[in-house]
């Protein structure tokens, strides 16, 4: 039975917004996923707050609508309690790049095997317009009037040197692209960090220089470290550099929750093993 | 009544912990209760460690200051405790390192003539004591055997020579009473947890709570649990949280600025409804404190962390046996009401260890919670008069489980609507009425001493020790409130019923469980409050309380 | 009394905000005393934005549900708002949208012919309210050029269609009264902050508290002020330690799930002494809750925040003007007593714009601390019977100063002597009698209505609005505390001489300040709590005060 | 007058350890820039908790002992208020690179004018001993008596693509290498950060490996990013390969605290400031 896949609550997103783009790309690929023979009561979603994380509302499937900054924390329980599940994080980028950072580079150390979808509009959204750390030098929010004077970092480098094996960068106005890199994210077996170029309408709308500028990741070999990043370096997200978009790194590793089972002990074997226990310490 | 003291004092990694482990667990085949009480400062090695040991033919729960035995591994032990001792006092000691009056024992000498390592010279030092405390070598040796995995026959004759070295002074007989196994107060509860089914455990080290996570990463593979150290403690609430979400129980450990970093997450779980056991370990605050001493500081903290109102267990265990109980009924309770279980501990407790009185606690085993009520489509936060909604986790066939931080409707889906906010709201605070109901039906109060007294102490954690020693020679009651939210306030007024004078005893500067007691209407004549991060001995509080009462 | 109420709404995104403000500043211009509440959800375009402008002649602080003028831009407004409609109200809408009875206004067309952009719809209504409310065009056009920064021609002749489209309907009488600055509650601490001399403000955005970092940031070049947006809370605490360390007076703001995030370096500055002053802006809780709607359900998290013991001032103003004087005198009290200070605010004063009467405020200005004592060597924590050691930042001539957050002795080296820890635990604590005598000075608790009524309204916080009015009407008097900690046990029992009944009023589901004042003995008979996000408006208030007072 | 640089505090690390090793090397720093006529009323030393931290009660310069994991936001603030002070860290590989990994990253990213020295001991020393985030795969510590499943990370690259513009690594055996470092570190402008191999005497005491397997780098340009990328991958802080000691990068970049000035305003300007605010909201 193919279930609907999108809840009836209100969809409050700006028009034009970049996460229609996600949420439509979301729903086809688990369609895709269901007929392919994939229980989706078996995939669980992990968002953050911010206008991303409405994802959870939206989407009918298991989810936990977390706090700002932590759906890489949720998700990693999850997965280790549950290692059969498909977990997936939205995430926004002032929510995994600032307020959580640190979860990002533990999950790619980890090589848990989550996928991690950064909304990246590069800019705060529902709190109307700060910078974040892929906002360009000199970006005027509502924090910084005068313009900012920190570069952004490059999360994709970020992803890389902290142990990540699948990375992907796409964008909301390349439909068919997007749809690609998630599913592709998806089955990858380790920590997989797609990287959404997703326009703002609102605070941040970068379709003219994203659509002039984005180009497709051709010949290149995903295996190879160096080449990737070589090619992560090419825009900064601040310049204004080609962007390429593709994956562009992903190779095969153990991952964290393999050595995990899923289910607990038997009441009796319980009772047992502390009762011996406490006979070793009398 | 038979009652004995033994101090054995060292610097900082030579295992003064372990040997004291050691003389608890000969005393303890001697047929003796017992308590030990570990006095570290926040370093490696060096310093000054000792550890007090008392072994009784009644049960105990606090120190001496006085003791029978003091064994000296370094010049310190005998300076600093000299004190202690009284002419009858054995005064066991180094003799190639300290200089003092009593039995020396030329320990280094003897170590290096057997072969030993320097760590083997606890090994001597208790080879003497069993001499001078009149313990038969085949005590000894069985004890050493079970106490020592490695080089046992090298540490043998190194005891056997310690043994040999000295007289028996005061020796401590045999009785013929019960072996209990010796638990610190973390391995309780951890073994409480597991008795409730624990799944996962979660922590990030923070003294004195690292030995919860030592104890449950050792026997995770006796007990099919999955023990994570994460990068830091917000990530613990977090993950603890998306493992409940996904079936596990689970339980997290921490201290105070730990606790800090948890408390959003703590209030997530207070909106997601999600189930999570805490267990918070009390150590000397603000901030960094004195992180290897004890103290009470926290209870008001743990009872409002968290932005927003909701409810939660806030459950302070005293002794053994409770500490063991307890754990297992905050992680079942946590499920039952899908509401945070707070276990607050100190540090006394954490890390004293004690004889575990398994006729004393009833198994509480894992309780299964009401699970989804069979409707479909399932609503996670479904209305029900007792505010608990049938909890189902992820996967749930053909259904969707949908948890949200935000304010949401039965099916979890954001809201903003003024009526659902409130509905939300006291759906959640709805629960604490059933809360209190299962409480009251476990006493939540328990009392000592003399149950007739008009003059009480009131105390909670591991105070009830030395309160409940000082009461039962002095003719007063003593209260314990073991759990302190929510309050119940019935099984307490039936406590104080008959109190004319009520002296609260408290590891603190402020008085917070007088202060919580006082919220309620009750009066707190006299508090006597100790802030130094040491717990009080029997003497100490004997002092107090008799200046208090007269 | 001149009394009128403006309600325009629309979908975010439309600038009601922006709308509600040119209206508050034209009824200014009029003469009168205004208030102005914003109520909108967590988006940023589409959804129901209404903006709440009441005008009086009397100073005001609460909105009332009745409206005599309804300025629609979409349907939602005329059709969630018709209940407050009579047949007096003036219905202005904009016809191209929106269907309704009233004066419709082709809106869209007009502002496309005039060639403005779609934000303009705004200067088209307001320029028909104008006309409706009788206002003379030479106001309308002053206020929208002092308002509208840019493309002002156009702006001015799509107000003035709009001006021309409706008749005249309820006049509202110029009045011969002063002119008042308008600000928001988030402004007027802004302002208050820098009036005591801030130096340095850190935050991380997060409503409702982000206005005051917007404001900040924007006029931070005219006040050599340093704003600071960092990674996270953790590190706005923080950083503000290290600031405060290095001589900067330093306020943070956030609300409730960043102030979790605070709450490990709150306990630091309670132990370093370093000062620090939290703006804490209350939202719905728990967890993300309500972002955009108000609540006070922190009081207690704020009050006992931190691990282990240590003081602190909790202020919560209620009105424009204690928002600005409190807000100076927190952080002068920050650095006069080397403990932390919370401004604790709920939404519905931080983003609720007030006309603010300078005559009601005394500026503070920057106070002198005690600096060191001059003695060498410096010591940080030098005894001193206040506890309050004299203070020096870094750089310091030939001095070295260590800020600690272990226990520490008097030059800020760690300790674990058992003296000296509970002799630093009473140096902190001692502080707190300094710091009630001089709250005792400052009129901590205010009154309002009859002051010799028997029966008292008992509020906190913007709440103060409202009940002065009902309290007025009723003849009942209002007590407000507007220190919380440490509480102004004195000033408070002042205030209820001669009190029988006492009535809370609190946007809360548990009573907060109920449960505070019990704590302190003191008996409160009824409680009207809401919990929905939505403050009392008059209306609602006054009917809730008579059922419980009949 | 040059000061007593060793306080009276009791010394408490265990013999052996190498925490000795960088309180001598600092001490020998401060004199040398005393006497080259810095006046250490301008140093500000903050740290973390952890054996490492003692060095605030060590040392007798201004400190700020501060939280586990934190020690970098109070420099932070302590450099924003006060950008003529000199602000050195020491925090530990626990504290930097679990507790508060995030910090680190952001004070790269704004490159801000401090000096980032941590005492890389790879593993929680004051508390007894579990593995942090540079120690090796199959690390048996008392959280993971089983060995970690996880590799560690490698600070030095998260360091470099954060846009730290000194990185250097060094070690406590090598003591003239860890003064040079040590000086050369806290003498650039921009964030300076330090990764002292730490020798752990009792839970970690790798002294025979490191010093077996240490070198130091030569005709190594630390200007050319590509050749630091490369050197510090060479050892992955788990795997038995040479590990090159040395400054691997270096640049000049603005920072972030050049922004502000030192000194606040005059409380006539302030009221005026005021008056005229308010006058504009009439
Ligand atoms: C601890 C905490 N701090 C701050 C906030 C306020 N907040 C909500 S969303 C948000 C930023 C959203 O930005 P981003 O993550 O980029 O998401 P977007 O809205 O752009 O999708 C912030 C700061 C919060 N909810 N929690
Ligand atoms: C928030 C918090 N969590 C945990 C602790 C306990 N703690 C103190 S030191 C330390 C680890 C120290 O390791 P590291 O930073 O590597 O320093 P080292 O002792 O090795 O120098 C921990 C976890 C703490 N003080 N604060
Ligand atoms: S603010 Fe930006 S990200 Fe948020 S809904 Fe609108 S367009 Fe989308
Ligand atoms: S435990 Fe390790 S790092 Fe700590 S003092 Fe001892 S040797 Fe040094
Ligand atoms: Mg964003
Ligand atoms: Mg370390």
């Amino acid at each position: 039975m193919s279930r609907q896949l999108i809840t009836d609550a209100k969809n409050t997103w700006c028009p034009g917004c970049g996460n229609f783009a996600i949420q439509h790309t979301l729903k086809d690929v688990l369609g895709e996923m269901e007929e392919q023979g994939r229980s989706l009561d078996d995939v669980v979603l992990v968002t953050g707050i911010g206008c991303h994380g409405k994802m959870a509302d939206y989407l009918n499937i298991n989810s936990f609508y977390a706090i700002h900054g932590r759906a890489l924390p949720v998700a990693t329980g999850i997965k280790i309690a549950n290692p059969d599940l498909s977990v997936i994080c939205c995430a926004g980028d002032g929510d995994a790049y600032a307020e959580g950072l640190g979860h990002m580079i533990f999950a790619a150390k980890r090589n848990i095997d989550i996928t991690l979808i950064v909304h990246d509009n590069r800019v705060y959204g529902l709190t109307t317009g700060q910078y974040t750390p892929t906002s360009p030098l000199n970006f005027h929010g509502r924090s910084t009037p005068a313009g900012t004077v920190e570069k952004p970092f490059n999360p994709l480098e970020l992803a890389l040197v902290s142990g990540a094996t699948f990375i992907a960068r796409t964008y909301t106005r390349w439909l068919d692209h997007l749809r690609a890199t998630l599913r592709d994210a998806i089955d990858h077996r380790g920590f997989s960090f797609v990287d959404v170029l997703q326009i703002c309408a609102t605070y941040y709308n970068m379709t003219k220089p994203y659509t002039a500028r984005a180009y497709e990741l051709e010949d290149h070999d995903p295996g190879d470290f160096d080449a990737a990043c070589e090619t992560m370096r090419e825009w900064d997200y601040s310049s204004d550099a080609p962007i390429a978009l593709g994956t562009f790194y992903r190779t095969d590793a153990s991952t964290f929750d393999e050595k995990f089972g899923n289910g607990g002990q038997h009441e009796e074997e319980r009772k047992e093993a502390i009762a011996a226990l406490l006979d070793q310490r009398v | 009544m038979n009652d004995y003291s033994i101090l054995i004092g060292g610097k900082a990694g030579e295992g003064i912990n372990r040997a004291g482990s050691v003389i608890v667990r000969i005393l303890s085949h001697l047929g003796y209760c017992q308590y030990m009480y570990y006095d570290y400062p926040s370093l490696i090695r060096g310093g000054h460690n000792f550890a007090l040991v008392r072994a009784s033919t009644h049960r105990i729960g606090t120190h001496r200051n006085a003791v029978e035995f003091l064994l000296a591994l370094d010049q310190d032990t005998v300076d600093v405790h000299r004190w202690r001792c009284s002419d009858g006092t054995a005064v066991l000691f180094n003799a190639n390192k300290v200089d003092a009056e009593g039995m020396g024992i030329p320990i280094d000498d003897i170590v290096e003539e057997e072969g030993g390592s320097s760590v083997m010279v606890n090994t001597c030092l208790i080879g003497a004591f069993g001499r001078a405390a009149g313990i038969p070598w085949a005590t000894m040796e069985e004890v050493l055997t079970l106490e020592i995995p490695k080089k046992i026959e090298t540490n043998l004759r190194i005891a056997r020579r310690g043994y040999d070295a000295v007289e028996e002074q005061t020796p401590i007989p045999r009785q013929e009473a019960a072996r209990h196994p010796i638990l610190t107060g973390n391995e309780a509860i951890g073994l409480g947890l597991l008795d409730a089914g624990l799944d996962a455990y979660v922590a990030y080290p923070m003294t004195p709570s690292s030995g919860l996570l030592h104890f449950l990463a050792g026997v995770a593979g006796d007990f099919a649990l999955k023990v994570i150290h994460p990068e830091n403690e917000i990530a613990v609430m977090l993950m603890a949280q998306g493992a409940a979400y996904a079936g596990a129980r689970t339980a997290v450990g921490t201290s105070g600025g730990g606790f800090c970093l948890m408390t959003e997450g703590l209030s997530m779980a207070g909106m997601t409804e999600v189930p999570v056991t805490i267990v918070m370990a009390q150590r000397g605050g603000p901030s960094t404190g004195t992180p290897t001493y004890t103290a009470q500081g926290d209870l008001h903290f743990i009872l409002n962390a968290g932005q927003g109102e909701f409810p939660r267990f806030v459950i302070s265990p005293g002794n053994i046996e409770q500490a063991y109980e307890w754990s297992a009924r905050a992680l079942n309770l946590s499920w039952k009401y899908q509401v945070p279980s707070i276990l607050l501990e100190d540090k006394t407790l954490a890390e004293g260890a004690y004889s575990f009185d398994r006729d004393m606690t009833t198994p509480v085993g894992r309780e299964a919670v009401a699970r989804r009520d069979g409707g479909s489509p399932y609503r996670r936060y479904a209305a029900t008069e007792t505010g608990v909604s049938p909890l189902a986790t992820v996967p749930l066939e053909g259904e969707v489980i949908k948890a949200n931080s935000y304010h949401h409707d039965e099916r979890g889906i954001t809201t903003e609507d003024p009526a659902l906010v409130a509905w939300l709201n006291e759906k959640r605070m709805r629960k604490e009425d059933a809360m209190l109901e299962e409480i009251d039906r476990l006493s939540p109060v328990t009392t000592a001493g003399d149950g007739s007294a008009d003059t009480a102490l009131l105390c909670w954690g591991s105070n009830i020790g030395v309160c409940a020693e000082v009461a039962g020679e002095a003719g007063l009651k003593v209260i314990q409130p073991i759990v302190l939210s929510p309050f119940p306030v019935q099984a307490f007024n039936t406590a104080l019923e008959n109190v004319t004078v009520l002296i609260a005893v408290e590891d603190n500067i402020t008085g917070q469980l007088t202060r919580l007691v006082e919220g309620l209407g009750c009066c707190v004549d006299d508090a006597i409050l100790r802030y130094d991060g040491r717990p009080f001995s029997l003497e100490e509080l004997r002092e107090q309380v008799r200046e208090v009462v007269a």
